[in-house]
């Protein structure tokens, strides 16, 4: 077991911050369509406010995102974005031909929903890896 | 002269910190200094490309509010910023498989000096 | 969905190894039996693009549905189809060979461990198949990192061999990429086909010397080209035997494919090419010579199956570096034969040290008592290795003694001869200790292999019959060599070859 | 060792800077880059994809495959992660229950 | 239909039925009858196969089995001219004997593990008979690697350490011939792309002086070992060791002779004797044969190990086929040709010999063989006609071919081999005669009763020497070899002639 860093200061500053994270990464990956942003960076920002929570307020405070939970986000994400593109085979189109999916709209607005879907599995899935990858590194066990 | 030269000493100063890198590599003996040297390489990459998509009294590559849409010399070249996307992303993947790996080698061997961690595997 | 294969070779395995950790929470078998239908998905779409190119030419796939230059295409020319049944006809045998090999180890290990297979067939197989140099670049990158952690996993002195791998590997990748970086700064476009038009008129222009440089170094190191194969050996000899079973057959191929690709279909063998073609082939005879006589004085087994691959990658490159017909012909049916010798070879090693322990050559004996079958494979591969018809080697070897006589290459003749005599002395040794040495008795260590078999005599049958398939594939191979270039290979060279 | 390195490396950063000047200068409007293929993206995005950032639409959309390769090597180096440093553990916990 | 099938691709089920034969061995592991019961119908329908095409070739036909192509532009084809059929008869007749004799033999030895002895054996059949039948130089050279690795568990089949270094001996010299053939072959189907054995040589005009040289020299390097030309003999002696029918394989029926015969097919067939008389080649062959026929017998005489002056003998006796190859002209090449068939039945006989008189006394040296002729007077009396014929006895087989390489010599001008073989034929009585005379009048203590050894030895040995009496009377009897040794070479000299006169 690892030492807590939690000291009042930090605790109170986690509590301010990392609503802000969340919702500028929620920000970054909706927006991407019109100003720098997108699923990558996204995903590590939620990896970041998670893992910041995680570090600062003790191993068992992890959202209930830990290793092997994250493993599955990040395969779930991932396969989204493959699962989308592999939809649009069934309306027959090309692989990852987002125009094609039935979505009501006019084809620009479908691809645009299109690749907000895949932005999404790519920051569950870089979400889910990083926090792999660091809890791994710091030797968390789950 | 010196606007000749202006025009190519990126690619100069990139050739440098390409080549430092490679010289990381290969002269230190730590392996996490080599993986630092490998990141190092991979920025000048990344560096590189993106110097490849400017252009002189360009923008971000974001439709302007307002703006005529097909003045390409009003926006940088979206391209390479795109490929360096992948090319980061593909960067820390592979630091972070090296770092895992250097974990376990540490924890094995209790060093990562290369010349080290051979002998004690060679045995 | 046929109108999907050239896609569907590349996306079957990597979406279905996305799925496998998840699945792994139901049951180990089921990801077992998922892994190998993926595979077997894999191989059937790559039959099926291979049958169309070769019937109605060349098979562009555009993915998005985004023409050429601007997105990403998929191209199934014949050698891309040919390249992709080879690679995924290996995927899906060695996966069937890891079953039993897995057997003891936790079921989430399984799960990774299948998950990562399936990605590095899916990252060779994209290598092969795209028609974009930068795509090229990222499904090189999947293959490499999961190739380093496959290595990894055999322990702690395969986890140092891998980290070396990863570091010599990724400054490869990059290399690479900084080359086409050249390219794309003198041309604009990824595409290779657009390059390759775009090209011709540049080849004077400085900055092409440097990307065939980079590129040559770059995949050179990937394919373990003599100087640049230091990370073999040890990766090789150290990693699980599945794993080194799938990378020693086909993933130093598919580099030396890039290789091929790159050089004779986007730049055309023209420019400085032709000069990188000729420092190739010497470095090339130097390596065979190097690489020969490093496995003579290996004492394991599974090293010198290694450095005999460094000697046997450098054949490829010999040939490549010909630059005429015959000498084409022979790099490319020496991919493909060293590929089925090379992985039977290996898929022996890793066997045999997996029902008894034994990795050391002196401890051979009388293994052709305890594995029979599994022997049979083995000398059938080995004959192929030192060149001796009629199996798939000599047939390799004879197009590239041809190809070096019409171009008046007498060295390099020289040079393929005598690495056929050193590799008969490194493999008469095995054999001679298998079949020929008695044991003798009371030493230490000759006595493990004249046990009797705790587990019986020959191996599970999952694990016998993929070598049983390569080895008679080899003599298969060998006696067909005059079909595969008729109806294969003759549309794989840059050029009209009859 | 490390001095042979020096000096080769000082000979190809030579190479460099010679070679340097066949490539297309910074910031020049008619470079290869400029004005091949990435014109459209310029051009089109827009109204192909309906993204307003360029980068969005190329990364998403018209080289969405690459982008999907991109995630995959994050998810192979996370299973890679996991597998190398799995197995450590259970090691050492075998380790620890021989003893 | 199907018959017709047949027919037209005898040659190719000539070479097919020992392979297969050789799979159901290795099939029939641990069953010692049944797999000696397929060595033997193997051998007998080999054999039958073969002996259909006679009638064929004699009328001037060619039998050919259709080509299976092995590479663009060249394929495997099999084809039984005269010459071919000369030897393919030759070594699946003598099968049958050897398998009877290796029946015999192996069970009296009792190594153990024979079933990789019969494979190999027939493996090694198939192979000779792909050599005899070849079409083109790429059959040949993958016959003859076939042969090569086929020999080598048969030389290191008693598993002694003296055999296993005996068979990496054979294995350094023969492989090293094999790449420097492969390069030599590679080259003449660069040079003729085909490279399809024609009477009279297909090079002609197609290569000049310095290269083409370079090119005999490595033909005569590549097929030298296996005719065991004098410095490149040694592996022969030291494969000694193997059991007696394998040298008796190695020496009489398919390896050293797949040389020999080699030699006949690249002086007649891919050279051509005009090509040959310009550069004066031929002459540099002949000398080197001549060396090594006496250098060889010189060296027969100080061997005391029965088997190993055999050997020697065999390295002497096989340059008379290079001999009359390098000669070429009528009568050298009917002698070179009849003489493949004169050596084979004459020292398998010696062979047959010396294995059956190991096998009953376990004695192998000469020097041991005091009086033997008196417990074993069959066999000896077969010894002694065998040894007759190696001296060049007349009406004894070996005094045919002899007879018609002399005069060949003389047709050449080169009348300096005439006395070579003179020399040769003293020579050979020399380290013959004292084994004949030792065995009927040596002295010895021992008591000998007259013992025999058992009829599986016994009968092919007698056999093959009454051959070899029958032969040197009339050397056309049963399969008319003389006549096909004639065929042959008139061919080979015709097409010269009629190239010659195309050329003026």
């Amino acid at each position: 077991m690892r030492e807590r860093y939690g000291t009042t200061i930090l605790d109170t500053a986690i509590r301010l911050l990392v609503p802000f994270y969340l919702l500028y990464a929620v920000y970054v990956l909706v927006h991407g369509h019109y100003s720098p942003g997108g699923g990558f960076q996204a995903g590590v920002t939620l990896a970041a406010s998670i893992l910041l929570v995680n570090m600062v307020q003790g191993d068992e405070v992890t959202w209930g995102v830990n290793k092997q939970t994250a493993v599955i986000l990040a395969s779930i994400g991932t396969f989204i974005y493959a699962g989308i593109g592999i939809l649009a085979l069934f309306w027959g189109g090309n692989f990852l031909d987002y125009g094609v999916l039935p979505l009501g709209e006019i084809e620009p607005k479908v691809r645009a929903l299109g690749t907000l879907g895949i932005e999404t599995g790519v920051t569950l899935g870089v979400m889910g890896t990083f926090i792999v990858i660091f809890n791994l590194l710091t030797g968390r066990e789950e | 002269m010196l606007t000749a030269v202006a025009g190519y000493i990126n690619f100069w100063l990139i050739a440098i910190l390409l080549l430092v890198g490679v010289y990381g590599i290969i002269a230190t003996e730590n392996l996490l200094k080599k993986l630092m040297a490998l990141n190092v390489i991979s920025v000048a990459i990344i560096l590189f490309y993106l110097n490849l998509g400017q252009k002189a009294g360009s923008t971000v590559p974001i439709l302007l509010p307002g703006a005529e849409v097909g003045v390409v010399n009003a926006y940088a070249n979206p391209l390479p910023h795109t490929l360096m996307l992948t090319a980061i992303v593909v960067g820390v993947a592979t630091t972070g498989v090296g770092l895992a790996m250097l974990y376990k080698i540490y924890h094995r061997y209790g060093s990562l000096e290369e010349p080290d961690v051979l002998k004690e595997m060679r045995q | 969905m046929t109108a999907h294969l050239p896609a569907l070779i590349v996306i079957s395995p990597l979406a279905i190894a996305l799925l496998l950790p998840v699945l792994v929470r139901l049951s180990a078998e089921l990801v077992r039996v998922v892994a190998i239908t993926s595979a077997l998905i894999s191989f059937t779409s790559s039959i099926g693009a291979l049958k169309y190119a070769l019937a109605k030419g060349n098979w562009h796939y555009f993915f998005g549905g985004w023409p050429a230059p601007w997105g990403i295409e998929y191209v199934i020319d014949p050698l891309a189809g040919g390249m992709a049944v080879l690679v995924s006809f290996f995927s899906l045998l060695v996966i069937i060979y890891a079953g039993p090999y897995l057997v003891n180890k936790p079921a989430r290990e399984k799960g990774y461990f299948y998950t990562l297979y399936l990605l590095l067939t899916a990252g060779l197989l994209g290598i092969v198949v795209t028609g974009d140099v930068f795509n090229l670049y990222v499904f090189l990158e999947i293959s490499s990192l999961a190739a380093y952690a496959l290595i990894a996993s055999g322990g702690h002195r395969a986890t140092v061999a891998a980290f070396r791998y990863l570091l010599i590997g990724t400054a490869a990748a990059s290399f690479y990429l900084l080359g086409i970086g050249y390219l794309y700064a003198i041309t604009g476009s990824l595409n290779m086909a657009d390059l390759s038009e775009l090209l011709p008129p540049l080849m004077d222009s400085r900055a092409v010397v440097i990307a065939v440089a980079l590129i040559v170094i770059g995949l050179g190191i990937k394919m373990a080209l003599f100087p640049l194969h230091g990370w073999l050996p040890d990766a090789y000899s150290y990693a699980p035997a599945p794993v080194i079973g799938f990378i020693a057959a086909v993933m130093a191929k598919v580099s030396a494919y890039a290789l091929y690709r790159v050089l004779y279909f986007v730049l055309k063998a023209t420019g400085p090419v032709s000069l990188a073609l000729d420092v190739m082939g010497w470095m090339a005879a130097a390596g065979i010579l190097f690489g020969s006589i490093m496995a003579i004085l290996q004492r394991d087994f599974w090293r010198m199956l290694a450095y005999s691959s460094v000697a046997q990658m450098c054949y490829i490159a010999l040939g490549i570096s010909l630059a005429n017909t015959m000498g084409l012909f022979g790099a490319l049916l020496h991919i493909l034969n060293h590929a089925v010798t090379k992985g039977c070879l290996f898929l022996v090693a890793g066997s045999v040290n997996w029902q008894t322990g034994v990795r050391e050559i002196h401890r051979f004996v009388k293994m052709s008592r305890r594995m029979p079958l599994t022997m049979g494979a083995f000398i059938i591969a080995a004959l192929s290795m030192i060149g001796l018809p009629p199996t798939a080697g000599f047939f390799s070897k004879w197009y590239l003694v041809l190809g070096a006589i019409q171009s008046g290459a007498w060295a390099f003749v020289i040079v393929l001869a005598l690495s056929s005599l050193l590799t008969a002395v490194y493999f008469f040794r095995i054999i001679e200790h298998a079949y020929f040495k008695e044991p003798l008795k009371g030493k230490d260590g000759q006595r493990h292999a004249t046990e009797p078999a705790k587990e019986g005599w020959e191996l599970y049958p999952t694990m016998l019959v993929p070598i049983l398939i390569l080895g008679i594939g080899i003599l298969a191979l060998g006696i067909l060599s005059e079909q595969v270039i008729t109806h294969l290979l003759q549309f794989a060279l840059p050029w009209r070859a009859f | 060792m490390k001095k042979v390195a020096l000096i080769l490396l000082l000979l190809l950063a030579g190479l460099f800077i010679y070679t340097s000047f066949d490539l297309p200068p910074t910031n020049d409007l008619n470079s290869p880059p400029a004005a091949h293929v990435s014109p459209r993206y310029i051009e089109m995005a827009h109204e192909e994809t309906g993204a307003v950032n360029m980068v969005t639409a190329v990364l998403a959309d018209y080289r969405g495959y690459d982008t999907l390769g991109e995630t995959t090597v994050i998810f192979t180096a996370g299973i890679s992660c996991l597998l190398i440093l799995e197995a450590r553990r259970k090691q050492k916990r075998n380790k620890r229950g021989g003893r | 239909m199907i018959v017709d099938f047949f027919l037209t691709n005898r040659p190719l089920w000539a070479v097919l039925i020992s392979l297969v034969a050789a799979g159901l061995i290795l099939l029939s592991d641990r069953r010692p009858n049944l797999r000696e019961t397929i060595t033997m119908l193997a051998a007998v329908g080999k054999f039958v196969i073969v002996l259909t095409m006679l009638p064929d070739v004699l009328a001037g036909q060619v039998v050919e089995s259709a080509p299976l192509k092995l590479a663009p532009g060249i394929s495997l084809h099999l084809r039984a001219d005269a010459l071919g059929l000369l030897f393919a008869l030759l070594s699946s007749g003598l099968w049958v004997v050897t398998s009877v004799y290796s029946i015999g033999y192996m069970r009296s030895m009792k190594y153990g593990h024979e079933t990789g002895y019969y494979a190999s054996f027939a493996v090694c059949l198939s192979a000779a008979v792909g050599i005899a039948l070849a079409a083109n130089l790429l059959t040949f050279f993958v016959f003859y690697e076939i042969l090569t690795i086929a020999t080598y568990p048969l030389v290191v089949h008693a598993r002694t350490p003296e055999a296993v270094s005996g068979g990496r001996k054979y294995l350094v010299y023969t492989l090293t011939a094999g790449q420097l053939l492969l390069i030599a072959v590679v080259w003449a189907q660069v040079v003729a792309p085909g490279a399809e054995f024609r009477p009279g040589g297909f090079l002609a005009g197609r290569i000049t002086p310095p290269a083409l040289d370079i090119m005999f020299i490595l033909f005569i390097l590549g097929l030298g070992v296996k005719a065991a030309i004098m410095p490149l003999h040694d592996w022969l002696p030291t494969a000694m060791v193997a059991p007696t029918p394998v040298s008796a394989l190695l020496h009489a029926v398919a390896v050293v002779k797949a040389g020999a015969f080699g030699f006949l097919r690249i002086t007649g067939y891919v050279f051509g004797p005009e090509l040959l008389k310009e550069t004066n080649l031929g002459s540099l062959l002949a000398w080197i044969a001549a060396l090594t026929i006496i250098v060889a017998s010189l060296r027969a005489l100080a061997e005391d190990n029965l088997k190993r002056r055999l050997a020697y003998s065999t390295v002497g006796q096989l340059s008379y086929v290079v001999l009359g190859a390098a000669l070429i002209t009528p009568m050298s090449l009917v002698g070179g040709m009849f003489h493949i068939v004169a050596h084979a039945f004459m020292k398998i006989t010696l062979f047959f010999c010396a294995g059956a008189i190991y096998v009953t006394t376990h004695k192998e040296n000469v020097s041991e063989m005091d009086g033997i002729g008196r417990q074993m007077p069959l066999t000896m009396g077969a010894f002694t006609l065998g040894s007759l014929g190696i001296v060049g006895m007349p009406f004894v087989v070996g005094f045919v071919s002899k007879w018609n390489l002399g005069l060949g010599a003389l047709q050449a001008g080169h009348p300096i081999f005439v006395a070579v073989l003179v020399a040769s034929a003293l020579l050979s009585t020399g380290y013959f005669f004292p084994i004949v005379y030792k065995a009927y009048f040596g002295q010895t203590r021992e008591t000998y009763s007259r013992h025999e050894a058992k009829p599986s030895l016994l009968y092919p040995l007698v056999l093959t020497a009454l051959v070899s009496l029958v032969l040197g009377i009339m050397p056309n009897f049963g399969l008319s070899f003389y006549q096909l040794a004639k065929m042959a070479a008139k061919s080979i000299i015709a097409s010269g002639m009629v190239l010659a006169g195309g050329g003026q």
